[in-house]
């Protein structure tokens, strides 16, 4: 398999190179607990997880990485249930793992975050490591904080704030509607969408703010004809799965106009459930697409559809793969402890060439932030088209780590 | 023994195995740890032991009083939640003891029972059981709605060293895995001994008259809906304990603890179990563990293997696993069983090829679907095979038809040698009681 | 518009419960299964109509699902019924599992793409500034039509009378030697084809995945128990109610401040009870069919037009 | 306190439109034994059926020692004292024979939804439950599930049932259906020894036994009680040979 060497990667590649060389002598194995819900409802998401991660670990560690760290990423079935995971998590740690992957479901991370602390403080010495890559909920490097959890993707304020400097320019919105899930996630999007709007939009009306259960609507006909008698043009919305599926088909169908900025339309199965029905009315925040223009990753996104025949899309998984083997070279060992303290506050490339920075203060990974937009693939700026739909993401707008870019409340406990 | 209070209910002096039984019910409790040492073996015991109380309060409704449940979760969940609330209040200084918080569960559990109970049992059998699971969703679906008390998503979390006490100044925090297994183990011994004195008491006899023929019932002077609603809330109870141990357990209560996969899950188990017997759903409360956390990491078809495993029992073997084990004792007992030995080897022998032949063609179609990431070569048992060579198929294929085959012919055989030994029994019955007056 | 949407919802929960109605009455099975054989449907459409296309899959997915349910009733469910109600329950419970497993090895474990076919897709008229779909218009004439069918088949064929005395007397007709097997074949095989039927339309007009069964499993049972167990009508009447409530409720933002507001009584988040107050209509809605379940239960346990007691 | 132990005044019962009990009057002293006879459909198991709570009168009253138990709930009106037994067997299948009888004993026992005490320290009702068992001869099956009994064993077990709470009313339907003829006799002396004392009610076809156990005989006919009296004068009575009697009666004389 070649990879297309670009300046951010080489720099990368170089380093490890470098690094590998001082520890060639004696080569490091560091296993990581994937633990994710990898049968029942969600398994779906879950299993095309997993394929990231082995994916990342076979490209950015071991040979090919030429690094003489290799990761390997054990997979353990939570089923989706914090419960279980709970109960992986022990199993993890009986087997000598001390780094765990998470994200689907902040449920289940605000969970591991809880125990892994507990953990830790009762076990000094088998310290456990939380690589968080797609659990967003802002508590976690606020309130929350914990110097064991690092979060790769970036969270919902990150992300609303790029939303929101996107809408900010569009002449066009006037009445925003918005509609989440009844969790904390949708309750955080709605917060924040209002709080930042009224900053930077005083003039655009909210004229809607509803929430409703999660998984239990099968029909959101109702909820689009509240969003026409309520003239919205414009709806943001934190849903995801088939809730998010669902709602853009009702749209469609009750001919309904409006644009809708969401967080989850590139998740797997997703595109395929949109369709043509969010041509140019479906817009996502996300800090990674396909065709987005200073992407330096094409090669892996490529590499990966043509193994898998699926859509890549997780780069969190990658940059956790690639912070853990930097951070294991740099500390010159495995105790995750002491990768954990060399983790916090690295710097290093991302996907879109931006500089990346695991902060130390709260344990978030800084970095660049796109709006896309779903329309007709073709041409140079929507190369690739998603699940093989025929549509795919275009950047409308890039936002560079520093603009993206959130204050913490983080009283981070000092680091052992 | 912990229970010496209870023992003159039900303890005859006739009744000497009933004492070896549970003495060594007892003595397994205390030493099991001894074989598990590593941390993950005792989460794996702390998690059957809290099962085993769930699966037989939910055999209080199932096996007892006829009543098919599918929101047992509501009541075990329901019960964590105030559990851990209390936790919390404890540590903020409440004079409880942390011992109690399962106690604490009990309480939410029956109040929850009182509250659920009272709209549920207001009809029996088939009914029943949609209503419950109506209810359920219900639960489930306000459990996010307010997160002032579930915690939303993340759910409420505890910690169980928190809180002082006389126990804490001997050293017992709760803090080591072993500590709570035995307090798990002390709670399941005493709620096993309560929910069997329970099934000797009036109530619990006239629960059992209400399954087998709720009409008569009413027609013996019974309200076969205010039977129902104190087996409910019995049951809740105890429901209640296992939820609260659940608290001290996982230090954290979350929504998915009502979500109605775990309610399926109480009735599925218990059921392969056995629901006649009540010991079934100890062995029940084993399977679960094992299927969820065991087969459920050695094979991604494990949903699969459970739910056929589920449906050749309701078809050929309506009493679990349980009803079986009585087969046999009853066979030892009349001393028919040695005559059965070479059919069950047999039978056993050729039962292990063919589910190996079953495993390998679902295991091939599995690996199949994600050939892409893990590649397409696997093995089972420690053969290796390859989904994308025709030979492994045939092979598979091959394995399955003769182990089947086998099966088959000594299936035949056991059927006649069980058949003969039944006819020898009856006979020795009938004589035995010829004699009695 | 949202009493269209609502009868159209509301009828397709209908076409559902009708399957589980009819299996229910007749033979006093609950079919625990039931949705997995909606979702059957919607894949089998799915399948089919990408082979040929929408029509051909509409008559044959049906089809299919219930040779499928005839042959699971022959071939397992028979073998239980000696062991009672429970028993067969369950067996049906196991098989959803089955199914469900089954479903995601053949068509992977996410949304697969079935589609509305394009004749049927876009506006058939406007009414405000809202359209209403074709199809889901198209939807309304499919489950009107099957309706009528069932009325017909019910009033003037043999089987149908014979399945007609099942609903209201079933000890009598048990008497008189009618369950002849092969009629409970048919009748679990007919009811799985409903369930099929409904998969078909359902599937592209809302989503196919393996989810979907479990989404819709818990409230059809609401709609038999509220209509009243074993009734047809009761069945209709609950459909259409709960899908006009659930659609009507999310139109409106009541909540319990405001109607304390109303009366003098005013709520600050000081108040006992504050969470539950705050609560509007339009956000409790998804779960009102259970809260009509428990209201119901309360007031006529029998169910709408029920007439069975327990 | 009523004279009677069971008094029906005007009782009907419709089903949709039909009317199987169009105004049935009867009254039934302490202590006595009547038979109820009627050919097939004349209502005889819906009367009982009315009587125990099983279906609610459309009209008229049931009065049990005076007091109206229209529209009761059975085990309302067993608490009243009145106990049934059933023409289909209607029994604990999966219980053992003493659990039965015990199960069937425990309320009016006194122990109603006690859960505090075993029942194996209940010795009076376990004594009494014993003798029960051994007055209807099923002492030898004792731990046998009811649903492994043979027919005639369940007809006595469907019996003890009835009898073991001590109701003073005891409904019998069709006791001896089904019966062989000295399977009937011994029964018939079964059921005797066991009520004695007791007001007693039941619906028989076979003339020898009715005629056999009865102090009076109800004839119902057509949701009707067109005769209410003594054994030979119903014998004689002109109405009742030419809507029933009769014909049955010509039937057993020319079988016997």
């Amino acid at each position: 398999m070649k990879f297309n060497v670009k300046p951010a990667a080489l720099a990368v590649a170089a380093v490890a190179a470098v690094v590998a060389l001082s520890g060639a002598a004696h080569a490091q194995n560091v296993k990581v607990a994937f633990i994710e819900g990898l049968s029942g409802p969600f398994g779906g998401v879950g299993q095309n997880q997993l394929k990231h991660f082995q994916y990342a670990a076979e490209r950015f560690s071991g040979k090919q990485a030429n690094s003489g760290v290799t990761v390997e990423i054990v997979p353990m079935d939570s089923k989706g249930s914090p419960q279980e995971a709970l109960a992986l998590l022990k199993k993890a740690s009986d087997e000598g793992i001390h780094f765990v992957a998470q994200g689907n479901g902040s449920n289940v991370a605000g969970v591991l975050i809880d125990a892994i602390n507990k953990f830790n403080e009762r076990n000094p010495g088998k310290e456990v490591v939380f690589l968080n890559y797609a659990a967003i909920d802002p508590d976690f490097t606020n309130s929350k904080c914990s110097p064991w959890h690092f979060r790769f993707d970036g969270g919902v304020d990150m992300k609303l704030e790029a939303l929101t400097n996107y809408m900010k320019d569009e002449k066009g919105i006037k009445n925003v509607y918005i509609l989440g899930q009844n969790y904390s996630f949708g309750q955080q999007v709605s917060k924040y969408t209002k709080e930042m709007l009224a900053k930077k939009r005083p003039d655009v009306k909210i004229v809607g703010d509803e929430l409703h259960p999660m998984g239990q609507v099968k029909d959101f006909s109702p909820y689009i004809a509240k969003m026409q008698a309520a003239n919205a043009d414009t709806v943001v919305t934190g849903n995801w799965g088939a809730d998010l599926a669902l709602l853009i088909r009702a749209a469609n169908a009750a001919g309904f106009k409006g644009k809708f900025y969401t967080f989850y339309a590139g998740v797997i199965g997703t595109p395929t459930a949109i369709g043509a029905a969010g041509a140019d009315r479906v817009y996502m925040v996300s800090y990674w697409h396909p065709n987005s223009a200073q992407s330096q990753i094409e090669s892996l996104y490529t590499g990966f559809k043509q193994r898998f025949n699926e859509e890549f899309y997780t780069v969190a998984a990658v940059n956790a793969v690639r912070y853990l083997v930097a951070g294991v070279e740099k500390a010159k060992s495995t105790n995750a402890a002491a990768v954990a303290k060399a983790m916090a506050g690295m710097k290093m490339k991302g996907a879109s060439g931006e500089d990346i920075e695991m902060r130390a203060s709260d344990g978030a990974l800084q970095q660049g932030m796109y709006v896309a937009e779903w329309t007709k693939a073709g041409g140079p700026a929507v190369k690739f088209d998603q699940e093989n739909t025929g549509f795919g993401f275009k950047t409308v707008r890039y936002l560079m780590p520093e603009q993206a870019a959130m204050p913490t409340t983080c009283k981070m406990p000092k680091r052992p | 023994m912990t229970d010496s209070a209870l023992r003159p209910l039900y303890f005859k002096p006739r009744n000497g195995v009933r004492i070896v039984v549970w003495s060594a019910f007892a003595a397994l409790l205390l030493l099991l740890p001894l074989v598990a040492r590593s941390s993950f073996a005792q989460t794996l015991l702390c998690a059957t032991g809290i099962a085993a109380i769930a699966c037989m309060s939910y055999n209080m409704l199932l096996g007892q009083a006829g009543m098919l449940s599918f929101g047992h979760a509501v009541y075990t969940g329901l019960a964590t939640f105030v559990a851990v609330h209390a936790m919390n209040r404890v540590g903020a200084g409440w004079w409880l003891p942390m011992w109690a918080i399962p106690l604490v569960g009990g309480l939410a559990g029956l109040a929850f029972g009182v509250v659920i109970g009272y709209v549920t049992t207001r009809k029996a059998g088939t009914p029943f059981a949609m209503i419950t699971l109506g209810v359920g969703e219900l639960v489930f679906a306000g459990a996010l709605m307010f997160p002032e008390f579930f915690g939303g998503e993340s759910g409420v979390s505890a910690n169980r060293t928190a809180g002082a006490g006389w126990l804490k100044d001997v050293g017992i925090t709760f803090g080591p895995q072993l500590q709570v297994y035995y307090l798990i183990a002390i709670y399941l011994f005493l709620c096993s001994a309560a929910m069997y004195a329970f099934t000797l008491t009036p109530v619990g006899r006239i629960a059992n008259a209400v399954r087998d023929n709720a009409e008569r019932a009413e027609f013996v002077g019974y309200d076969t809906r205010w039977v129902r609603y104190l087996v409910v809330m019995a049951s809740s109870f105890f429901a209640g304990i296992a939820g609260g141990l659940t608290a001290i357990n996982v230090e954290v209560a979350t929504a998915d603890l009502l979500y109605s996969v775990r309610s399926g899950q109480y009735l599925l188990f218990t059921f392969l179990g056995g629901v006649g017997f009540f010991f079934g759903p100890l062995i029940g409360s084993v399977l679960l563990v094992f299927a969820l956390v065991v087969l459920s990491e050695l094979t991604k078809a494990w949903q699969l293997y459970v739910g056929i495993v589920f449906l050749i029992m309701v078809v050929y073997a309506p009493g679990g696993f349980a009803a079986l084990l009585m087969l046999n004792l009853r066979r030892i007992k009349y001393g028919e069983w040695r005559k059965m030995r070479w059919p069950y080897a047999g039978m056993a022998f050729f039962g292990a090829i063919a589910l190996w032949g079953f495993a390998a063609i679902v295991e091939m179609l599995y690996q199949a679907q994600d050939a892409a990431v893990t590649g397409s070569a696997l093995s089972v048992a420690g053969i290796k095979l390859d989904s994308a060579t025709v030979s492994s198929w045939v092979l598979a294929m091959a394995v399955l038809m003769v182990g089947a085959f086998g099966f088959e012919v000594w299936r035949r055989r056991f059927k006649r040698v069980w058949d003969d030994g039944e006819e020898r029994i009856a006979e020795a019955i009938k004589k035995a009681e010829a004699a009695i007056v | 518009m949202s009493t269209l949407n609502g009868v159209s919802y509301g009828l397709l929960l209908f076409m559902l419960s009708a399957g589980l109605t009819l299996i229910f009455s007749m033979m006093g099975v609950l079919n625990f299964a039931h949705a997995s054989f909606y979702m059957l449907g919607a894949y089998f459409a799915y399948q089919v109509s990408s082979w040929t296309n929408f029509w051909v899959a509409f008559v044959v997915a049906p089809l299919l699902v219930a040779v499928l349910g005839g042959l699971f009733e022959r071939a397992v469910l028979r073998k239980t019924h000696r062991f009672g109600h429970v028993a067969e329950l369950l067996v049906t419970f196991g098989l959803s599992f089955v199914i469900l497993e089954l479903v995601q090895l053949v068509w992977g474990r996410t949304a697969v793409d079935y589609r509305v076919p394009a004749a049927l897709d876009g506006a058939l008229f406007q009414l405000y500034n809202a359209n209403f779909p074709t199809y889901r218009a198209f939807m309304m004439v499919v489950a009107i039509a099957m309706l009528l069918a069932l009325f017909l088949v019910l009033r003037k064929t043999r089987i149908g009378l014979v399945i007609q005395a099942a609903l209201t007397h079933p000890e009598t007709t048990e008497a008189l030697g009618h369950n002849v097997p092969r009629v409970f074949a048919l009748v679990f095989a007919g009811g799985c084809a409903l369930a099929a039927l409904a998969g078909v339309i359902g599937g592209n007009a809302f989503i196919t995945e393996p989810g979907m069964a479990q989404a819709v499993g818990a409230i059809i049972f609401v709609v038999v128990v509220v209509g009243g167990m074993g009734s047809l009508a009761g069945a209709l009447i609950a459909s259409l109610l709960i899908g006009l409530m659930q659609t009507f409720a999310i139109g409106l933002d009541w909540s319990f401040i405001g109607a304390l507001k109303s009366v003098g009584v005013e709520v600050t988040p000081e108040s006992f009870g504050y969470p539950l107050w705050k609560l509007k209509l339009s956000q409790v809605a998804p779960i009102l069919p259970y809260l009509l379940l428990v209201v119901m239960l309360i007031v006529r346990p029998k169910g709408i037009l029920g007439t069975r007691d327990d | 306190m009523s004279e009677f132990a069971l008094e029906l005044n005007n009782v009907t019962k419709r089903f949709g439109k039909t009317e199987i009990i169009r105004g049935v009057n009867l009254a039934v002293r302490k202590g006595e034994r009547v038979a109820v006879i009627g050919p097939n459909g004349a209502g005889k198991s819906t009367l009982f059926n009315l009587i125990s709570g099983r279906f609610e009168p459309s009209g008229g009253d049931i009065r049990l020692n005076g007091e109206n138990v229209a529209g009761m709930r059975p085990y309302q009106i067993n608490r009243r004292g009145l106990a049934r037994s059933f023409q289909i067997t209607n029994i604990f299948p999966r219980l053992s024979v003493f659990e039965n009888l015990r199960a069937a004993a425990l309320y009016a026992s006194g122990q109603k939804y006690s859960f505090w005490r075993p029942l194996s320290a209940l010795t009076e009702l376990n004594d009494r439950t014993e003798a029960l068992m051994a007055s209807i001869e099923l002492k030898r099956r004792r731990d046998v599930a009811a649903t492994l009994l043979t027919y005639s064993e369940q007809r006595a077990l469907e019996i003890g049932i009835t009898i073991a709470g001590g109701a003073e009313v005891i409904l019998l339907d069709e006791p001896t259906a089904g019966m062989s003829h000295s399977e009937t006799d011994r029964f018939v002396h079964l059921i005797r020894n066991v009520t004695v004392g007791k007001t007693l009610l039941t619906v028989e076809h076979d003339m020898s036994v009715v005629f056999g156990l009865a102090d009076r005989i109800a004839v119902l006919v057509y949701g009707e009680v067109i005769a209410f009296d003594a054994p030979e004068r119903v014998r004689a009575d002109a109405r009742v040979r030419e809507a029933y009697l009769g014909a049955v009666l010509e039937a057993q004389e020319a079988t016997a």
